[in-house]
């Protein structure tokens, strides 16, 4: 086996300057019955260029993998520079453990300072941790945070959050004895809206709001804040599209106490859904409460800057069953390509990003609104994904377009909202080019022009 | 070479990305979303560098990193082997690394088939069918399982079974308390016997409260042994009325030998990132796949990936999982790598691998014995503990043990875990490691402990060959500088 | 720019710190007329994505590098393990220069030391430069340094070595008052035939030839050295299929004066026709007449061992116009990657993949000569390329296979041979699995079958 | 950590590939090769290592390099420019990596392509319309630049023409003679005045004996200057029947600002790893392509690439050629990385990156003249001289001021060239370097000078700060150790 270094010859050796005979002898301790006696039944042993075969083969059965997309919600298709995957692909980065030995660690250190601070700054919070596995599981950990902090179990959620992000939150609390409410989203405006009266109480530990939230459309954070504020919970806002900081006001001057994101935005592959990376960030006061792994400034005996793991009495392995999280590895790997994606592309760049990002989504929306049967069904200012209504079935038409026109047009609502079947939610973003989205429109509009005409002329 | 924040380097002006010109007409942003939404700080603070400062910087950080590929990194129950360069370049086929994970079913045959043949192979390795991949690390695995327990439990004996208590053992991972509290379990604590076990007398005893959901166990524990009475402790955890989770974090000692389904195990978590070489990066990403018996298998989280003729499809249509426990499907860049590792090593290999890791820790234990202290006698499996015992008498102790072990070119092992042994260093070598570098691994320790009768503070102040020293992190901690501030 | 860390604010900054006002005055020195006034007619700068789409366009237009195929003649399709571009990628390696500092270039300095050690261990030889452009030039310069070393002005070189390589040595010879001889080959066995009466004289410097030849037939070397010997010449030995050392006699063994190869089979990557990588190797008391670059071993104040770039003074650094050669920058980086594939493969892999090779190339040979109106028109033993003769034209037949069946069915030889139109130049690899061979089979069984009927009933 | 060759860390038995199985009928291998063809040595002394020593084995060695992503490289006369990343990737694109060089042209059009856009470029930015990318290296592209000045002149004036001199300035490169000496001219050297540019009197001198063919000029020369009077130096030879070779090492002190072609020059060749930071992979590939004149083009290289519409296609009816100086096309994998690099930066960036390589370097020569010695008062373009005649009345020499910049953490300068200038350091920033660092560097400098002061044994026995210390070359040279044995 070529990943062993010992050969069999030297493992004989070995074994004999232990005084033992035989390999089966280092499982003595196994009872003989346990021991397996048949090989495993899986395939076997492939070589290099029949693995690398394989997996080419299987990769190019995703046919939608090289297409134009529309598709968004909580995983976004942007550019990312070269010098990421080079950088990362350093073994001194990818080949190492969570940074223990702060000595020969340093490198790995020094870049989630880097993180921690970006991920503050982009937020406007003012500290953040090491990173979360993903957004929603960051989100998960963030309710159960509002409630150690405020010693409340009631959690409101808005209904206009990613739904698979609102499924996390359940299964992680549905023991911890918090209760989940939902409250709901005008469907004029596509925003959250608070029945206070009801919705908000003096048992409410937490709000929970997505901005841009799941249909595109940009809460009143501030507004949200100063509810929650009011009876004493804090307000939680998630965002899955990281890159709608480049251009949005930062929740953390909205009055968010606790900001949790999905960073895969940050030059993460699509990657099928993972490995993604969560972002975290409060405010300095509830840092002993915040779950994960966090980097701080230390000194050497020298007086040298240098880095280390700190604040670790929080963590489960001195704290054990009362940590503040069970996370132990994270996504450090990811963390670091978002720093190098945040870093590269800067402070310009991700402004610019930005920015084309809602230009694009804006003249995909004009577009589409324009076309015969279609409109936008909600009013509310949006970053760059939105929902337009179809004259048709959104499941249907989107399969047909992906199968005729070989574009992926975006995600049909009814996959979680079986109440909207004619919704379609569409993401634009910078490497969506003006001659895709024309694709799209004109696509859209061939592929409906019969069932328009149809009802047309029933009217 | 020294090398300032990014934010010390950043000059205004510089520029390190292009993008293409917009090429849509543009609207004013006003019109399109309100001044008092959208930002107003103009990012003051991100850095502003090139393209070369960017690379410059991180390669420089990078050289400050020890590596599995600088050498041993005996760090136990992390498994830090060997990270396969073919499984890296797998994981960025564009056909996958492009895949958006919402992608209609039709069109993403090959990564759900990625997935559905991984859940089949790690399947037969732990001998238990049911396998989910979503959960995102080891804890989150565990989890996941200790979840399935609760569910399990509660449609068995009814929601209000009183079944509170979840027994753990003293040498067990922090995770393990603090994943069973997640689920609103009350832990209680099996001591660990003289030889190193599980005590079957106390554990019988907590069993017999009526209250006890179940039990988590590593094996072998984290003292490196096989709990060679595992079907026994399955048995009277199973009698009582509870399950058995166990924590695949030492699964390198048994793959190709030995399968938990068969000692009688209801739930494990796998670790990718170590029993199946996926890389760590430094603390993470990792992949915790939870693997589990036919009848907790509606159980698992959803959706499942399952196959219908030659199709495989997403099925959300499991009213008894626990739900989801992550977006999308998991860590799937984990999945594609621990398959072709499975892959390229065959059952052979993978019974090889195993062989040559509880070899390589045997070797160790036989070669240290003569000059550092064993707390237990029974021979270890993949993974060995030795204490600071002889050393502290001169003042000695572990974690400077450790520290002077970075001098030899070495990482460090585990250090003061398991808690239950005093100045634990808990040493996994891998299969990944050559006999030269063992021998040099166990030349150097031997020269610690001559250093440590001979010149203490040698010892004590190191590492000397570091960029910087030991880290002042009691002061680290107490006032905590957790970001970068223009003023620091 | 994004390669360009100083900012125009900074540059104004800098000019003002010497003394200047504007970037013009940089360049006072260059006189006014000649000052470029309008912009370069290059194409506007374009950003990294579309730089990326350009270059993946202009990739996709290269259909041939899809296909099976069996072209050879000088560069060939070998397995590549993934770790070899994993470790040049290391910035530490293929950013560095020429190792002048060897303090801080030991890496690069070891890891020749290596390649020189593993050429001479392949090709039996005693020493082995840090390497030469590729195989063509290396045997130009193999030739001028015969004549440096016999004083003899006359080299002789069989028509059956690459034409290309041919060529290269006439170009570099065509000012050195070198007189260049051929001698031919036999047509039954496709080995070189020496009328050595005519051909090697007291004028010889040397006598060249390929093994296995341009037609994949293996020469007889020991002869062919005892017949060079004999007039004092030396024998230089050139090899394009460097793999074949791992089965066939090395030509150190047979007393060959000078080897030299192209080392492209060693994991270098087709990339249409370079770079790859000349291996030249040679005997110990020719040394000091060797072109390029030489590691060696020296040690430091204290002892330890380190390696230096050595025998400077043959270089033309030093000895300027009496330099034993121009090279200066040769493929370090490439060499590093055979290095990197000859330790990787290893004893006992670089065997196996030649027995491998040869195996496939024999069925092939036997698949093909069973063919109705094909013939193998050569009888010398060959490794793993052949002559195999068609019953119509060759590059017409070739052509309507790639059309027509997607497989590049190897050189027709009329390219440089217009006396030998129906004749292909197969090569075999260990990359050609049975099913690709059987296809090629099929294809010409099939493509041919109209024609030999046509020729059977003509008899 | 220390790493020993590979041959010693070579254990029998281990292995590091595996191969598909072979899935032909095997004949005897006597059937097909007779034992007396085969090797008999069982390739004994290659290494035996697996995957994962070969990683460690070279990640190790790597370590002990300097390279450009650690920072300033400033080996005057080398260009040591960043690389970008993009380029890399490009080049490794599989429609261009695994393309075949007999490729049927009609099925490698992109490639023909990729040559005949790159050709355009490079002959819009020298001036000159004719060009080959056949050459593999700088000194290749001047061997084939001076043949074809030889292969002009014996076209024009009849191979008898007697014209066997070819000028070259005493601060030339040493490529220049050897590759004239190649191409059968015999060198004369012309002097270089006291302002550092060439003697025009002792230019014309040469020039009137008749049998001049030609002139090898470096511009900027190697002393960094720009050699105003290149029109009247170029009418010089031109007017006694001979042509000018310019060497390109230092085109990056020109692109977009000024063109050989319109100074009066024939032939040129250019670095493609230096101008146009194609990576220099510790001693290559390079790529040298030769930019010609119309009158010059016949002469080229064959095959060239030409196009036909919308066709690319090589054309090998060039009977003027001087023929192939190499296999194939040139070293393409280069070609694709340079032609990247001209798209990526457009005019406006080509231009950018000149002006502030110029601009770097007139920087140092500023700020370091308080401290070193400049033998040339003119301000230098993209490179300058110091010499170390201030710190040598204190016995610090060049060699030692280099080695001394290793523990401060930069690269060294090219040292002792050009040979006319004693104790010369040739120091070349390039445009990838900013300002905080050219800073770093001048302190270096400044303070290695005030070291040479006051303590100069440290700096005489400089580096201190590396694996090994400076090695005994002249041993080295007297006894050379040039392989591996099992016995050494």
């Amino acid at each position: 086996m070529r990943y062993i270094p010992n050969s069999p010859e030297e493992r004989a050796e070995m074994l004999r300057a232990i005084g033992l005979e035989s390999a089966e002898q280092l499982f003595a301790s196994i009872p003989e019955e346990l021991l397996l006696r048949a090989p495993l039944r899986t395939p076997a042993a492939m070589s290099e260029p029949e693995v690398l075969a394989k997996f080419e083969g299987l990769a190019a059965r995703n046919r939608a993998a090289g297409r134009p997309s529309f598709l968004g919600a909580g995983a976004y298709r942007h550019y990312a520079p070269t010098i990421i995957d080079h950088l990362i692909s350093r073994a001194e980065f990818f080949t190492a453990y969570t940074p223990y030995q702060p000595e020969i660690s340093q490198g790995t250190l020094q870049a989630i300072f880097e993180f921690q601070t970006l991920v503050c700054q982009l937020t406007g919070m003012e500290v953040a941790n090491a990173s979360m596995y993903d957004g929603s599981t960051a989100l998960a950990e963030a309710v159960l945070m509002a409630e150690r902090i405020t010693g409340r179990s009631r959690v409101v959620i808005s209904t206009a959050i990613h739904p698979e992000y609102f499924d996390v939150v359940h299964t992680y609390v549905q023991h911890a004895g918090i209760e989940l409410a939902r409250v709901g989203y005008d469907e004029q405006t596509g925003q959250t809206v608070i029945d206070r009266e009801k919705a908000l109480d003096e048992r409410t530990a937490a709000l929970v709001i997505q901005s841009p939230n799941f249909f595109g459309c940009l809460e009143d954070v501030q507004r949200m804040a100063a509810s929650a504020h009011e009876v004493g919970a804090l307000l939680i806002v998630v965002i899955t599209e990281a890159l709608s900081l480049g251009l949005l006001r930062p929740p953390g001057q909205c009055g968010a106490d606790i900001v949790v994101a999905e960073g895969q935005s940050f030059g993460i592959p699509l990657s099928f859904g993972g490995p993604y990376v969560g972002l975290f960030a409060t405010r300095e006061r509830f840092v002993r409460q915040m779950p994960g792994r966090l980097v701080g400034v230390a000194s050497d005996k020298e007086g040298r800057r240098g880095f280390v793991l700190t604040l670790a009495a929080r963590e489960q392995h001195i704290r054990r069953e009362k940590a503040t999280s069970n996370i132990c590895t994270n996504e450090g790997l990811v963390a670091l390509a978002a720093t190098i994606y945040m870093t590269t592309l800067g402070r310009r760049g991700l402004q610019e990003v930005a920015y084309q990002c809602a230009q694009k989504a804006a003249y995909a929306a004009r577009r589409l609104a324009s076309l015969e049967g279609f409109a936008l069904p909600h009013s509310a200012p949006r970053f760059n994904e939105f929902v337009v209504r179809a004259p048709v079935r959104a499941d249907e038409l989107l399969e047909q377009l992906a199968a005729e026109r070989k574009i992926t047009g975006g995600l049909a609502l009814s996959r979680y909202f079986p109440d909207r079947p004619n919704d379609i939610l569409v993401c634009v973003t910078e490497v969506n080019t003006r001659s895709e989205i024309d694709a799209l429109v004109a696509g859209l509009k061939e592929l409906t022009a019969s069932s328009v005409a149809t009802s047309l002329s029933g009217e | 070479q020294n090398e300032d924040l990014i934010f010390e380097r950043s000059r205004r002006g510089r520029i390190g990305y292009r993008l293409p010109e917009l090429d849509v007409e543009e609207a004013p942003l006003d019109a399109l979303i309100p001044r008092e939404l959208r930002r107003d700080d103009d990012l003051e603070g991100v850095p502003e560098v090139s393209e070369v400062d960017v690379v410059r910087h991180f390669t420089r950080l990078s050289t400050w990193n020890y590596a599995v590929d600088h050498g041993m990194y005996p760090l136990g129950s992390c498994t830090m082997k060997y990270n396969p360069r073919l499984n890296e370049r797998i994981a960025r086929l564009a056909g996958f690394a492009d895949l958006h994970p919402l992608t209609p079913e039709e069109d993403a045959q090959g990564a759900l088939q990625v997935i559905y043949e991984l859940q089949e192979h790690l399947a037969e390795i732990t001998g238990l069918p049911g396998v989910s991949l979503q959960p995102a690390a080891g804890a989150h695995g565990e989890m996941t399982g200790i979840m399935m327990i609760r569910a399990f439990l509660d449609a068995r004996d009814g929601k209000r079974h009183g079944r509170s208590v979840m027994i753990i053992p003293d040498s067990a991972h922090g995770t393990n308390p603090a994943s069973a509290h997640l689920s609103g379990f009350k832990v209680k604590t099996v001591k660990t016997t003289p030889e190193g076990l599980t005590d079957l007398d106390q554990l019988r005893e907590l069993c017999a409260t009526g209250d006890v959901a179940g039990l988590m166990l590593t094996n072998p524990n984290t003292l490196g042994l096989f709990e060679k009475e595992i079907r026994e402790i399955c048995r009277i955890v199973h009698d009582a009325g509870g399950l058995v989770y166990m924590d695949g974090a030492n699964m390198n000692a048994l793959v190709g030998w030995a399968r938990p389904g068969d000692m009688g195990v209801d739930v494990i978590h796998l670790n990718l990132h170590k029993t199946f070489s996926t890389p760590h990066g430094g603390g993470g990403p990792g992949s915790g796949p939870c693997c589990c018996t036919k009848e907790l298998e509606p159980f698992l989280p959803v959706p499942r990936v399952v196959r219908d003729g030659d199709r495989f499809r997403l099925d959300y249509d499991r009213p008894h999982s626990i739900g989801r426990v992550k977006a999308f499907y998991g860590n799937f860049g984990m999945a594609l790598r621990a398959l072709a590792y499975i892959l390229t090593h065959g059952p052979d290999g993978l019974r090889e691998a195993t062989e040559t890791a509880v070899l390589n820790a045997r070797y160790l234990a036989h070669h240290l014995a003569s000059d550092y202290e064993r707390p237990y006698d029974a021979p270890p499996m993949h993974e060995v503990v030795f204490t600071d015992k002889r050393q502290a008498r001169k003042g000695v102790h572990t974690l400077d043990i450790a520290k002077r072990l970075i001098d030899y070119g070495f990482h460090p092992p585990t250090i003061y875990f398991p808690l239950i042994v005093q100045g634990a260093m808990l040493i996994e070598p891998t299969e990944s490691v050559g006999r030269e570098e063992l021998d040099q691994f166990i030349e150097a320790m031997r020269s610690i402990a001559r250093e440590a009768e001979e010149d203490p503070e040698l010892v004590r102040s190191a590492p000397h060959t570091t960029r910087i020293s030991r880290l002042d992190e009691a002061s680290a901690a107490r006032r905590p500088i957790l970001r970068w501030r223009p003023e620091n």
